[in-house]
């Protein structure tokens, strides 16, 4: 039934109709919501059974969820931030165990300097933890994404997130279509555990594994990783089947491939970056939107795919390496190796500050008026100004290199070559 | 597109109003947007809201830079900060004052505005009167109703109801009601 | 006449007793007994913590009827346990992390309770690194819970499995490998060695108690008492370890037996944060018999013996004697 | 269950890891003797017995039975024994010895009360074999030689069997009824007693009966003469003829006063009869200190407890008509008594001499090869003595004189008799290692005080022959069996079993062979030896 609806409420309700056993949190913004919501319907008894365990840290959030869901309940939970890395030794046990819980995270920048805003800075640090991750762009698609997450989750036997901007969908306020409790019950299976803690079956899970068996471990992991690249696109479209709406898979394209120029993106900013699209084709600009829903696995053939037809590639990432650059970038370049297609590496976003229309025309005009060179770091609406100034102090001392002038350079300071 | 930016303080109720404006387009069958300006801000402290509405989808997730209509909530900001910052000239204004924007000084201000277009209504005061405590959102998002016509009062009483229960609902309801017809009368008034 | 008689048959000390019925004899006495710890474990030769887990581990599952999961915090007792392609275990066994053994049972427990398993018991083990440093929060988090967890410490006063370091429960003056034998406060410079079970009671949970694998019988009877009660309880013992303490791995039991009758670990229970039942000296021993049978402590006794720390050392046993009445005219 | 690589396994699968090859030592369960079997002269496997009997019940028959393999008069044992075994019990060194005469009492008193009776366990051997003598040792050996299907015939001069037991104990000690009982049990075991029948040559004797072996027991009853001049009016006699003469119709006349010459037990119990007989005051001269008496502190006290007086350090010079002469001695440098010529009197209507006992050895006249050493007959290791054929044990030969001595010399020379029948030598097994006092870990064994005996009160031990310390009733005495702490070998307490890090330790459960080291896995860490309450395992070198 469509409602209009805050994202946190309507993924609460989401996950409460996918029926999970255990719910495990601990508040940090912006996930906050969506665990009240959750703690409430099981305090209610609309959702039941149901144990709701109120630890004392995001470590004890998942360690917990580990246990239940080893003990053969769906398990789930959700997160932000710095509550993420405080995660960080759990997640990769739960991945390595293999074991299905599926996992919000309200994506929210990392501290220090500490900031509540939004960004993907949290979950790009994870990136590689063994958890599949999908990435949302509407609380309607969070919505659908959470009930294929646990079908994913477990038909796989490997841990999901599932990634909703902080604050932009999660206090977002918009119409949102939810499924009746028979439909997804049709759709997602009780959880049938491939391995549980079971006295009439004992065994011994997480064993101590020496080097004579470690690699071959790990590779499976990956193997079974990789697999998701066949689940996710069938689980969405069994899902439009089930919903008659289509969510989900692992890309997305607007309004259709074979673009001359396709900007990457992740999450909630796809619709304000479909906004300038529209406005730009208007104008006769032959650009589309490329959406990236399953960062991991990466989709490399697909993408690859999606985007050899086009002249230039923007990636528009609210995250970035420091001391190396784009992330998404840098991935999208290892699925382009070999063609000739220039990618243009675009931090927006940080921190919370806002992705205009605005500044993405600025953006594309730049990019397609060559103001901007391919594989330069460039960073959306920077006080550049700002950023000389101090730049340019640290240059004066004793302590910096060349390398600071050549980020000066980018940066488009001229100074360096006065000395 | 139709989009709205909310101006207030913390617990004035300046993200409730942006929700139920939302709620309320919703009710009348169109889509609706309604985000606040994210942040760890405590009573007191100002407030932005945003609310859109259109026909179609909504896509853009951008704050409201160039809003069709302001609604400020408490006139104390106006020394604050940059209220009118893309408002247009055919913008819709409404305050919250049991004073005249002449008194305010803001008289020469609105002046490039459609006279229409701008309201001054006694938000808190009416909320004294029928709901008892001084939140102004609700008889605020009534004045809205009849200064823009893009909700009507019912959708607004509605969406109150769909929140709230018991007496806040109805209280809130009345001064909704209260300060609907109000600027119906004023802008009457305007035109006799 | 006869029902008062307590000799070594009938005593509380032996492990066996040819003369008892069978169902008052110890677990262990039993042919058929579970060795929930099976044989084949790498564990060093007189470990205690081996001996330990399998007592608390077969009480536990007798009482349960087999029906018990165990989860199992990172340490020795799980590296000597699990080594691919072995498991000693056996019993349902999930080992996570260092320090989140009290989440993972929390969270086991939740699962049972959800799909209406409440037959099925849930204990937490990991050694004193894991529980009182590491795993700290996660235990308190636990305790405050109140969650239908028995957590289980084996206690051996440092990090073994790393190469002996220094723990919170490493008591004053023990030599380890970051802890320097020399100076003016030789060995473990600062702390008591953090009583955890004193912490544990603070949260008044139903049942707290301590142990040593010097007194095996006690160590079940304290297993079986926990798992009559629901809700978090803590369970504390004192496992000498070989390794670690420089002693004679012959001497597992004897040492432990002396850290009891020297007062230096109280063995107690507590319910509701309040003590009930105290196990008193059986004959007073001088701190000094129990440093002097472990290297650890064998600083204390060189050319110039540091008489001073033995003192503070013999105070801090005296305290506990006074603290929990460990004598009998007490 | 679908199990991921490597991440999970299968329960119990490291028992495919055999931990027993990390081990330098190995435990090995050992058996050790026992010191209170090592000190029983009656041989007696006393810790067995006590293991039987603390199961109370069918255990008593048990502990009985075995009793009885060595020693065939428990019940007269647990009275009248000075049980060396608990002067040797590990047990004292804990807190006090195991009461193990009391129990041994406890036992015969029951066989008595139950009517256990033994059988011969050998088929007839065809041989017949005469005892000279129906003494402890005489008797001990009648009962040895008949259960190993010999034909025995006991003669005694005497009225009736028993010896010393009967006419040299007081039956305040050793009641009469329980001496029959126990006399009796051997004759319904087909040994054949003649009474009042004296062997004048033991040759002749064996030639007439056509005996193929001859044991002499004929115990030393002629009491000790010291010259003491004495006067017609004296009245003097020796305290083996008193306490024999209390067997016969009518008790002998001693007087208000008497007077008892000697230190030993003999001395004692003369003193102790005399109260018993009505003198006011009964005193016992011995020349050297209460510290050198040869007679057991137990008699001393109960003596002194009776009434009975002691004079240290005086020797008797003379007796006649109602007084004595006595001489002050002073002990000299090596503690032998010296007269000192301070002479004094004392008043005594009797003067009753316990001076020690000497043997009648006139039945050995014409007995060609034997040798006799300081009044007694010397015999071999084998109880054989100079003349093949002809053992001999008891008071007649070298050793200490007690009934448990005695009753030892029976059993052994019983053996050697029915070996040499065979024309073979009674080999016996080597003995264990002593079972030391360190080698225990007494921890395990819990606190328990001794059990004390009941006495009778003092007015009737003075006044009647009614026995003086009582039995142990059932409960006290099945306490007093459970604190032995099995010196030495294993009692089945399950410590090893449970104390195992490696579970390498297998419960057996077989009788005498309750456990076995499961060498798979045993890592040799100790523990087990180290934690063994008896001190029945030993850790042995792994050859490497």
């Amino acid at each position: 039934m469509r409602s209009q609806i805050e994202g946190s409420q309507a993924v609460a309700r989401a996950v409460a109709l996918c029926r999970p056993e255990v719910v495990s949190a601990y508040p940090i913004s912006p996930q906050t919501h969506i665990v009240e919501a959750l703690s409430d319907l099981v305090r209610t008894g609309e959702l039941s059974p149901c144990e709701y365990l109120m630890v004392e840290s995001e470590f004890a959030a998942l360690s917990a969820a580990i246990g239940a869901s080893a003990a053969g309940a769906r398990t789930y939970t959700a997160t932000a931030s710095q509550g993420l890395l405080y995660m960080a030794e759990a997640l990769y046990n739960a991945s390595g165990l293999g074991l299905p819980i599926v996992m919000t995270i309200a994506n929210r920048a990392i501290g220090a300097p500490i900031n509540i805003w939004n960004d993907h800075s949290d979950v790009m640090s994870q990136r590689d933890c063994g958890w599949i991750q999908l990435f949302a762009e509407s609380n309607q698609e969070a919505v659908d994404l959470h009930v294929q997450a646990f079908a994913l989750a477990e038909e796989l036997s490997l841990p999901v997130t599932v990634n909703m901007d902080g604050f932009v969908l999660t206090h977002a306020v918009e119409p949102v279509d939810l499924p009746s409790q028979a439909q997804v019950d049709a759709f997602l299976p009780p959880f049938e555990p491939r391995q549980v803690l079971d006295p009439g079956e004992p065994v011994t899970i997480g064993a101590m594994v020496g080097p004579e068996a470690f690699t071959e471990v790990k590779v499976l992991m990956h193997a079974k990783q990789m697999q998701a690249l066949d689940v996710v696109p069938r689980i969405a479209s069994d899902f439009e089947d089930a919903f008659g709406r289509g969510s989900g898979g692992l890309l997305r394209t607007y309004p259709r491939e074979g673009a001359d120029t396709v900007v990457v993106a992740l999450g909630s900013v796809l619709g304000t970056i479909d906004e300038v699209v529209d406005e730009l084709r208007a104008e006769n600009v032959d650009v589309a939107a490329l959406g990236i829903r399953c960062f991991r696995p990466w989709p490399l053939e697909e993408i690859r795919q999606a985007l050899q037809g086009a002249r230039r590639v923007i990636v528009l990432e609210k995250a970035f390496a420091v001391g190396i650059g784009g992330i998404v970038g840098q991935n999208v370049r290892l699925a382009l190796s070999g063609l000739p297609v220039p990618v243009f590496d675009v931090v927006a976003g940080l921190g919370g500050r806002p992705i205009t229309k605005r500044s993405l025309h600025t953006l594309l005009a730049d990019v397609l008026h060559e103001r901007i060179e391919p594989n330069q770091l460039t960073f959306l609406d920077l006080d550049r100004e700002l950023v000389q100034r101090e730049l340019h102090r640290v240059s004066q001392s004793p302590r910096s290199g060349p390398h600071a002038e050549n980020i000066l350079r980018d940066v488009g300071t001229v100074a360096a070559g006065s000395h | 597109m139709f989009q709205v930016r909310i101006h207030g303080r913390g617990g004035q109720g300046v993200v409730t109003a942006a929700e139920l404006l939302s709620v309320a387009a919703f009710l009348e069958g169109r889509e609706a947007q309604a985000f606040p300006t994210f942040g760890s801000e405590r009573t007191g402290a100002p407030v932005v809201a945003f609310c859109r509405i259109d026909d179609s989808v909504i896509r853009v997730r951008e704050p409201i830079t160039e809003p069709d209509a302001l609604i400020v909530q408490d006139p104390t900001l106006l020394h604050q900060v940059d209220l009118f910052a893309g408002l247009s000239d055919d913008g819709y204004l409404l305050l919250n004052t049991g004073r005249s924007f002449d008194d305010l000084g803001l008289g020469a201000f609105v002046e490039r505005f459609d006279v229409d277009r701008c309201v001054t209504v006694p938000a808190t005061e009416i909320a004294r009167e029928h709901l008892g405590r001084p939140l102004p959102n609700a008889a605020l998002l009534g004045a809205f109703a009849a200064l823009t016509g893009q909700v009507s009062v019912d959708s607004v009483a509605a969406a109150i109801r769909e929140r709230f229960s018991g007496p806040t609902a109805e209280g809130n309801v009345t001064a909704a009601e209260h300060a609907h017809a109000r600027v119906l009368q004023a802008g009457r008034a305007s035109h006799a | 006449m006869s029902e008062t008689i307590k000799l070594y048959q009938l005593g509380t000390f032996a492990v066996g007793n040819r003369l008892l019925d069978p169902d008052d004899r110890s677990v262990q006495a039993d042919v058929e007994r579970s060795n929930t710890l099976t044989s084949g474990h790498r564990a060093c030769q007189g470990c205690g913590e081996a001996l330990g887990a399998r007592y608390v581990l077969d009480a536990a599952m007798r009482a349960t009827a087999g029906n018990l999961v165990a989860a199992n915090a990172t340490g020795c007792l799980e590296v000597f346990s699990t080594p691919y392609p072995e498991s000693s275990w056996q019993l349902p066994w999930l080992h996570s992390l260092f320090g989140n053994a009290p989440a993972v049972g929390s969270g086991i427990a939740a699962a049972l309770r959800a799909k209406g398993r409440t037959d099925v018991r849930v204990v937490a083990q990991g050694g004193d690194g894991g529980t009182l440093d590491i795993g700290f929060a996660c235990l308190s988090g636990m305790f405050e819970r109140n969650d239908d967890v028995l957590y289980v410490c084996y206690d051996n006063e440092a990090y073994m499995n790393t190469g002996v370091q220094r723990s919170g429960a490493t008591p004053p003056a023990a030599r380890t490998a970051n802890t320097k034998p020399v100076g003016d406060e030789p060995g473990n410079v600062f702390g008591q060695g953090k009583s955890a079970p004193l912490i544990a009671m603070a949260h008044e949970i139903p049942y707290v108690a301590t142990a040593t694998v010097a007194d095996l019988h006690d160590l079940e009877r304290k297993v079986e008492r926990a798992m009559e009660f629901r809700g978090a309880r803590y369970l504390h013992v004192l496992v000498p370890c070989p390794l670690g303490w420089g002693s004679a791995a012959a001497d597992t039991i004897r040492i432990a037996r002396l850290a009891r009758e020297t007062g230096l670990f109280p063995v107690f229970e507590a319910e509701r944060g309040e003590v009930v039942n105290v196990s008193k000296i059986r004959g007073r021993v001088p701190v000094e018999e129990y440093l002097r049978a472990q290297r650890r402590f064998a600083h204390l006794f060189g050319e110039q013996p540091r008489t001073d720390v033995i003192e503070r050392i013999q105070a801090g046993a005296d305290r506990n004697i006074r603290r929990f009445g460990l004598l009998e005219e007490m | 269950m679908e199990k991921p690589f490597a991440i999970t396994l299968d329960v119990g699968s490291s028992l495919a890891n055999k931990t027993g090859s990390w081990r330098t030592e190995r435990p090995v369960y050992v058996d050790r003797l026992p010191p209170c079997a090592n000190a029983c002269p009656a041989g007696e496997n006393v810790q067995q017995w006590l293991y039987d009997a603390e199961e109370g019940g069918d255990g008593y028959e048990r502990a009985w039975r075995r009793i009885m393999e060595d020693n065939p008069f428990p019940a007269v044992m647990g009275r009248v024994c000075y049980h060396p075994c608990e002067r040797a019990c590990n047990r004292a060194q804990l807190d006090e010895s195991v009461g193990i005469n009391s129990v041994e009492r406890f036992l015969g008193d029951e066989a008595i009360a139950q009517g256990w009776r033994v059988e011969v366990t050998a088929p007839p051997s065809g041989k017949r074999i005469l005892v000279v003598g129906a003494g402890p040792s005489g008797l001990s050996a009648a009962y040895h030689l008949a259960r190993l299907g010999h034909a025995v015939t006991v003669v005694d001069s005497g009225p009736a069997a028993g010896g010393m037991m009967r006419f040299g104990i007081p039956r305040y000690r050793l009641p009469r009824e329980v001496l029959d009982a126990e006399i009796q049990r051997l004759v319904e075991l087909g040994v054949t007693i003649e009474l009042n029948r004296r062997v004048t040559r033991i040759l002749d004797a064996m030639r007439e009966g056509g005996f193929d072996a001859a044991f002499l027991a004929v115990g030393a009853h002629l009491g000790k003469r010291a010259y003491i001049p004495a006067g017609s009016a004296a009245k003097v006699l020796d305290a083996v003829s008193l306490l024999r003469s209390m067997e016969g119709e009518n008790p002998p006349r001693l007087g208000r006063r008497v007077a008892v010459y000697g230190g030993g037990n003999t001395a004692m119990d003369a003193a102790r009869t005399a109260k018993r007989l009505g003198a006011e005051e009964a005193i016992v001269v011995y020349r050297r200190t209460r510290e050198r008496m040869p007679a057991h502190e137990f008699e001393v006290e109960e003596a002194e407890q009776e009434g009975v007086l002691m004079k240290w350090l005086s020797t008797v010079k003379q007796a006649d008509g109602e007084k004595l002469v006595i001489e002050r001695m002073e002990l000299d440098a090596d503690g032998f008594p010296q007269p000192t010529g301070e002479l004094e009197e004392l008043e005594a209507d009797t003067l009753v001499l316990a001076l020690g006992q000497e043997t009648d050895l006139s039945l050995l006249e014409g007995v060609p090869g034997l040798g006799v050493d300081d009044g007694v007959l010397t015999v071999g290791p084998n109880m054989m003595s100079g003349y093949p054929g002809i053992f001999a044990g008891g008071d007649m030969v070298p050793a200490e004189r007690t009934v448990t001595v005695a009753v030892g010399h029976g059993k052994k020379a019983a053996r050697n008799i029915d070996a040499w029948l065979r024309g073979e030598e009674d080999v016996r097994p080597p003995k264990h290692e002593l079972a030391a006092f360190e080698q225990l870990n007494t921890w395990y064994y819990a606190d328990a005080p001794r059990s004390v005996q009941p006495q009778l009160e003092l007015v009737r031990r003075q006044s009647t022959f009614d026995e003086v310390v009582g039995g142990l009733d059932g409960a006290t005495a099945l306490y007093e069996a459970r604190r032995c702490l099995s010196c030495g070998n294993c009692f089945s307490c399950d410590n090893c079993y449970g104390v195992c890090p490696d579970n390498a330790v297998i419960k057996l459960g077989a009788p005498g062979e309750p456990y076995a080291i499961d060498y798979d896995f045993c890592k040799g860490c100790g523990i087990c030896a180290a934690e063994c309450p008896c001190g029945a395992i030993e850790m042995v070198p792994e050859a490497i």
